[in-house]
């Protein structure tokens, strides 16, 4: 038999019906789970009345929203300019978070230095001054400094986002890489740089990959700083994606589209980079 | 011992310098302080001031005021006990969850990498839109897909935002952040070692003992990571609340409350920023107290 | 090349009161290959990694030549080190793995790439040079740690245990080899094991480490022959030596049955003493010993007799040495004879004499030549 | 161990960067300004009208005047979030900003805005005359306009003719809230609720059509100071209890279904779908219950604001442009506002848009209501909208003397915002049956005592 070649998935003593039946619960949960998305696409291809009506899964699908929703006129937000500024915010933001974060893990988990307990605490607690609250002295020194509506603002806010949670998991991997292997390139005249450029970074790479989709997916999705700070230049794929939202008529499936257009380099990646991920995230124990 | 101490402080140690150990942290703590203290620093400031923008007035010095004024606030208590109830049973509930999803993933089955892709997604939608695809197309309580079905199975409708806010708002959460703790913990059942889990069932443990005895304490520190990462995200959670009741008893959180009383409306910076000290000084004694004393995150490692 | 001295080297760990390695004062000569031995938590590692610059010295000081190298940074040592688990850098392979020092000191690609072909072929790696560790067998492995090292062309080499993770064979083949090539290299070598055969087979000298404390430092022989204490004797030799604290009334005696020395003993009337003396030294067969076969270890060319005997009104068990084939079963009663070299310790452990010992008074003449043709040994010490 | 990949780390670096510095040449090539020709930065409400002047600027503006307009479109809560701190703060970002009547007089009597009356009367093509005064009125302090209206609404009761009539019931032009309950009350059956009413938390949301009951029903949420200031939180007030209760029995007795969760578009997609009978809410919604692709089209008639003690009950909302004081050139800001809000887009808007005349920018000019192709396709709503905007009482809303005149639905004291925000929140609960109306009414009185201390 063919299956028996390939291989059996069940355990010895297994039930194939209780196999079965987890099978289809892990099914049933994701279906469950992925609904909402899938409702949404399938609004995205509504007219707008309805999509604001009773739930239709047969009607005459158009994609004369995503046509809305993308010839915007001049002057106002293009797509293709959130998403241009998003990518250079999202890229940049990531990037320098991984260029403090690397070097801070290397310093809280390879040579730890006196009471990196307390710096690593210090990272989390930036963490909890409500962004609410943040904007109100964020927007007057950004405007103090003529920043407002600049990619620069992002950037430096986004990086400020995330570098807890890059530093955080950096050094819980980090800590995972053998330390003899950091003792034999001490041995063998590596500096901090050569460590880090040939044995550390290619060591956890699968776990800074991991770091760096979670900083492009917060970072992507970011909306309050973003809409706050950058309303007229620079403004990302977020407050374009808000825009379709009117107090005067109906929007869903207008937003529908925008959203579907706007979560897809993100879902992508996500989905692409899932077993990266947690292979990333499973590095070792999560200390 | 003269010796010992003269060593200890001899400057040409590479091991007692330091600064070179600091050396490589000092980018990441130089960039936190001025990113976020310097904010923070100025929010201190603005809460012993008056200060509005509508109508303007000139910022003024009141000393401890506006700190009387909340501590008499008893919104602002509901606000916390909101926050603390969204929160925790958001973290809770999908932590569970989301061990449940990885566990049941942990096995290979047919289509395992499509329900693992689809469980994932909701992980990568905009809080916004999360919000608002959630209120007016699931939970409407005439158009909500949930009702329809409820409809069809003979049940009444209900109007789940406005019946039951705090459920509503801790569902998208949920929703959002399940998928999180699943690639988590996903992550923390592959990094178990095969070997226990073998001698285990060698041993005669049932599935159910192995899980509970082996695998669970395994799991632990993950477990803890998921609450520590969740706990922080979840506790600044503005979006969803502001697109799905727009506040009100049981769903108007801290951040919020906040919002309302600065830019949502109140304007009353100095006020709101003493609100958000309080919230920080607070966070951080919770979570010192969380992070020291109950979690094995920040104790247990021995690698000077 | 280079000498090294450790010099009054002292280490605590942060929050252990007793320093890890105390005041360890060791000379390693040019050229010699020095063991570290010792039980887990002996310090031996700690002392190795001192050497290395991985553990900072909390007193004394390390020298290599005429340089003090206690505050130099690792890099900055000139060493090489191998560790336990080779520490091999997994996403190199087998060439940038040993070139990577090289490169790190900025030496050409082509002087590396002929560096490490010439170890590569010393080391009969040549066929593995593109491979990544992972793809490499326990005894690969080991050897490509050793280039790496080898490489290097440094004063001194370290080896922190660089064997105990090959298999038994393996690991008796590798010491041979091991020592044949670091007496080619001639570089000084520092040597960490916890297997006693080990550092007995492959050290010039060898130092014996327990808790933090060096014990003594000679050639195997005189560490095998003339023990400076209980430890040491009790350490070196496998079986082990058999120590039983006896009373220190004249005659001694031992389960009931009275010793003959060659020589008198210094010992406080009525003091604990230990006496020890190794398997070879008991006999099977006929004697005033009386035990009980507990185990008996027939390693083809000889038997070890694992025996239970009442000494003091308690019970002890002596090993002994016989040659095979041996008839006796588990639970026979079998009598015993000491006859040989023994040594008398203090209460504290220190070695008080080494003298011959028999429960037969005729056994002693001999032996007591024995005993004087030792000393002589030690000044073989010295490498060829 | 994990199988070391040496290629991702250096990969995805590089891909990065590469991917870092194409957008980055791509974003400031694009977003680099052209030095000559002059760019105004509007921001505006993400409503169809809007995105309507949106689309037709680059054609009907920029070509004939050389000025780009660069708009920052935004949904309303942002939108006043942002402009309001960023005229208030004294910010310079926007030369045009798209503010309400709650703002313009406040914001123009703190001396935020520049006064428009100067640019406006002398501005032929803008026709000062033409607007209808009561916007003109609710968007100025001591006779300087400070916003200039671009899009304006009242409130008025929509219900379904043809719903009437099967029930036997005749809806008055000028009813009262009385007779509105009544025929709610009698015609809602399970399949049809009797009336749409907002509920959902937010001054401009139940707090608008609330705060027109309230004024009808003889209450007001502060008394006012001689000086015209607010004295004394009036939620306490019997009238203010009735006004609610009335509210909230009608919408729990007759009203939509998830009441305390809707508000315009929830209760437009409910009154389309023939779910409500009736629908007391902004006037621009006739135009979308009257255009093209409806499904009520034509089934419709209108009625004025219900009242009770007073003779009028409509509100007055109104989208309006506006300069921040530090804009840097007002006069290039002005000829914007005169075009968009001036009489010519009306009409060159009507054969444009999308909706056609019906989904023009309503009730700001008497011009409007003379426009034929107007008259014509909102022949169903036009007459009364125009009765309603002409009838809105927004310098005596109430029976009593109140703080923050003009206004109706709204108090134009800078405390309001927040108040009405917080208190619609426990009236809304009140309406999902959370909270019971005497602890909202404490907790309302709590925080709008608090508000003007």
């Amino acid at each position: 038999m063919i299956r028996r070649r390939l291989g059996t998935r069940l355990g010895v003593g297994e039930r194939r019906s209780a196999h079965v039946a987890l099978a289809l619960t892990a099914w049933l949960l994701a279906l469950i789970f992925f609904f909402p998305v899938f409702w949404m696409v399938l609004s995205s291809f509504k007219e707008e009345q309805d999509a604001n009506t009773s739930p239709k899964l047969f009607f005459s699908p158009t994609l004369d929203r995503y046509r809305d929703v993308t010839s915007n006129p001049e002057g106002t937000l293009a797509f293709g300019d959130a998403a241009t500024n998003s990518a250079i915010v999202v890229l940049l933001s990531t990037l320098i978070v991984l260029a403090l974060a690397i070097p801070a893990a290397y310093a809280l988990a390879i040579r730890p230095v006196p009471k990196w307990r307390d710096v690593l605490f210090f990272f989390i607690s930036t963490k909890f001054l409500p962004i609410v609250a943040s904007i109100l002295p964020i927007w007057v020194l950004a405007n103090h400094f003529e920043k407002l509506n600049t990619l620069t603002v992002l950037v430096v806010l986004y990086t400020a986002i995330n570098l807890p949670l890059a530093v955080w998991m950096l050094r819980s991997f980090f800590v995972e890489i053998p330390r003899e292997l950091i003792e034999a390139a001490d041995i063998d005249g590596a500096k901090l740089r050569g460590q880090l450029t040939s044995i550390i970074l290619p060591i956890a790479a699968p776990g800074i990959a991991a770091t760096a989709l979670l900083c492009v997916i917060f970072a992507w999705n970011e909306y309050f700083y973003a809409v706050q700070l950058n309303p007229i230049e620079g403004s990302t794929v977020p407050m374009w994606v808000t825009t379709n939202i009117s107090t005067r008529g109906d929007f869903l499936a207008k937003l529908s589209a925008a959203s579907v257009l706007a979560c897809i380099p993100v879902v992508l990646a996500g989905w692409l980079a899932q077993k990266r991920m947690i292979r990333g995230l499973s590095m070792g124990a999560i200390k | 011992m003269t010796s010992v101490t003269a060593a200890r402080t001899s400057p040409a140690d590479p091991f007692s310098r330091p600064w070179r150990r600091r050396l490589p942290l000092l980018p990441a703590l130089l960039f936190a302080i001025v990113v976020t203290q310097v904010p923070f620093l100025l929010s201190v400031y603005y809460s012993f001031t008056e200060w509005s923008i509508n109508p303007p007035t000139p910022r003024h010095f009141i000393g401890l005021d506006n700190y009387q004024t909340l501590v008499s606030d008893p919104f602002f208590r509901e606000a916390a006990w909101t926050s603390v109830l969204m929160t925790v049973s958001t973290v809770l509930i999908s932590l569970g969850l989301g061990t449940l999803l990885a566990v049941l993933l942990d096995r290979h089955f047919f289509g395992q990498g499509i329900v693992r892709t689809l469980l994932i997604t909701p992980f990568l939608i905009m809080p916004v839109v999360a919000g608002l695809i959630w209120k007016n197309q699931m939970f409407s309580g005439l158009y909500g897909v949930l009702n329809w079905v409820l409809e069809r199975l003979g049940f009444n409708s209900i109007e789940f935002v406005s019946q039951y806010p705090l459920a509503s708002i801790v569902t998208v959460l949920v929703w959002q952040w399940t998928p999180f703790m699943m690639l988590i913990m996903l992550a923390g059942l592959q990094s178990q070692s095969t070997d226990v889990l073998e001698a285990a069932k060698v041993d005669g443990a049932s599935v159910f003992g192995t899980f509970r005895q082996l695998t669970l304490p395994h799991l632990r520190r993950y477990m803890e990571l998921c609450a520590l990462l969740g706990t922080i995200y979840v506790v600044q959670v503005f979006d969803q609340v502001d697109v799905m009741t727009g506040g009100g008893p049981d769903s108007t959180n801290i951040p919020y409350f906040v919002y309302e009383r600065s830019i949502g409306g109140g304007w009353d910076f100095g006020l709101a920023s003493a609100y958000s000290i309080v919230v920080v000084l607070v966070s951080i004694v919770v979570a010192t107290v969380a992070l020291r004393v109950l979690s094995r995150l920040l104790t247990d490692e021995a690698r000077a | 090349m280079a000498s090294v001295h450790y010099e009054l080297a002292t280490r605590f760990y942060p929050g252990t009161p007793r320093p890890a390695v105390n005041e360890l004062d060791l000379d390693i000569d040019d050229g010699e290959l020095l063991v570290l031995v010792g039980p887990s938590g002996s310090g031996k590692t700690t002392a190795l990694r001192m050497l290395a610059g991985l553990e900072p010295l909390d007193g004394g000081r390390v020298r290599i030549g005429n340089r003090d190298v206690s505050s130099v940074h690792p890099r900055d040592r000139d060493i090489a080190m191998v560790f336990q688990n080779y520490a091999l850098y997994p996403q190199l392979n087998v060439a940038q793995n040993m070139g990577f020092a090289l490169k790190q000191r900025g030496v050409p690609k082509a002087e590396r790439m002929q560096r490490v072909r010439d170890v590569a072929k010393l080391l009969d790696l040549e066929a593995f040079l593109d491979r990544k560790p992972r793809n490499l067998s326990g005894g690969q492995r080991q050897r490509v740690a050793m280039g790496r090292a080898i490489v290097r062309r440094p004063q001194v080499y370290l080896m922190d245990e660089p064997l105990s993770n090959l298999d038994a064979k393996l690991r008796v083949q590798t010491r041979a080899e091991l020592a044949e090539l670091q007496a080619r290299l001639g570089v000084t070598t520092v040597y960490v094991t916890h297997d006693q055969v080990e550092a007995m087979t492959m050290g010039h000298r060898v130092a014996v480490l327990r808790d933090g404390e060096l014990q003594q430092c000679d050639i195997p022989s005189t560490l095998y022959h003339v023990p400076a204490n209980v430890f040491v004797a009790g350490f070196i030799g496998s079986p082990a030596m058999n120590q039983l604290p006896v009373a220190a009334i004249m005659p001694l005696r031992i389960a009931g049955a009275e010793l003959h020395l060659s020589d008198p003993v210094d010992a406080d009337e009525g003091d604990r003493i230990v006496v020890g003396f190794r398997p070879e030294a008991l006999r099977v067969g006929t004697g005033p010993i009386s035990g009980r076969i507990r185990a008996v270890e027939d390693l083809g060319s000889e038997v070890f007799v694992h025996t239970v005997i009442e000494h003091e009104l308690e019970t002890a068990t002596l090993v002994a040495k016989t040659a095979a084939p041996f008839a006796g079963q588990i639970g026979d009663n079998v009598s015993l004879a000491l006859s040989g070299t023994m040594h008398v310790f203090e209460p504290e452990g220190a070695r008080l004499a080494t003298v011959t010992a028999s429960t037969e008074a005729r056994d002693l003449s001999g032996a007591f030549v024995q005993l004087l043709d030792r000393p002589d040994r030690a000044e073989r010490g010295k490498p060829a | 161990m994990q199988r070391p990949r040496l290629g991702v780390g250096r990969v995805a670096v590089a891909f990065l960067v590469a991917a870092a510095l194409v957008a980055a040449l791509a974003g400031t090539a694009s977003s680099r300004p052209d030095a000559k020709t002059k760019t105004i930065r509007v921001a505006i409400v993400g409503n169809p009208q809007m995105e309507d002047i949106a689309k037709l600027t680059p054609s009907l503006f920029t070509r004939k005047t050389g000025i780009k307009v660069k708009y920052s479109i935004l949904e309303e809560g942002k939108l006043r979030e942002i402009v309001t701190r960023d005229v208030g703060a004294g910010g310079r970002q926007f030369d045009v900003v798209m503010i309400g009547p709650y703002e313009a007089p406040q914001f123009g009597s703190s001396g935020l805005l520049k006064n428009l009356t100067p640019y406006a009367k002398p501005d032929a093509s803008y026709r000062y005359r033409d607007v209808l005064p009561a916007v003109r009125n609710a968007l100025s302090a001591k006779g300087r306009m400070y916003a200039s209206p671009f899009y304006a609404e009242s409130s008025f009761v929509m219900y379904r003719k043809d719903v009437m009539r099967a029930n036997r019931v005749i809806v008055p032009a000028r009813p009262t809230w009385a007779q509105i309950a009544a025929i709610a009350r009698k015609i809602d059956s399970d399949r049809m609720a009797g009336i749409c009413l907002r509920g959902k938390p937010g001054w401009g949301d139940l707090g608008a059509s609330f705060t027109t009951v309230l004024n009808t029903f003889g209450g007001t949420w502060w008394s006012a100071k001689s000086n015209g200031k607010p004295d004394k939180a009036q939620v306490d007030k019997p009238e203010f209890k009735q006004a609610l209760e009335f509210y909230v029995d009608l919408v729990k007795d007759a009203g939509e279904k998830d009441a305390a969760n809707a508000s315009f578009n929830e209760c437009l997609a409910q009154y389309r779908d023939g779910r409500v009978a009736m629908w007391y809410d902004a006037t621009v919604a006739a135009g979308i219950l009257e255009a093209k692709d409806s499904r009520v089209k034509g089934k419709n008639a209108y009625a004025l604001a219900p009242i009770r003690k007073t003779k009028a009950s409509g509100w007055l909302w109104t989208w309006a442009l506006a300069i921040p004081r530090k804009a840097p050139d007002p006069a290039t800001a002005w000829k914007y506002i005169s075009w968009a809000t001036g009489p010519s887009y009306i009409k060159a808007a009507g054969t444009r848009i999308s909706g056609g005349w019906a989904a023009i920018p309503p009730g700001t000019r008497f011009s409007t209501y003379r426009i034929p192709q107007y008259k014509a396709a909102a022949k169903a709503f036009a007459a009364r909208t125009l009765a309603a905007m002409k009838a809105a009482p927004i310098n005596n809303p109430g029976t009593t003397k109140r703080p923050g005149l003009p206004g109706v639905q709204y108090v134009g004291i800078p405390e309001f915002q927040d108040v009405g925000n917080r208190c619609t929140e426990q009236f809304s609960s009140v309406i999902a049956g959370r909270t019971s109306i005497d602890s909202a009414l404490r907790a309302c009185q709590r925080i709008a005592s608090l508000a003007i201390q």
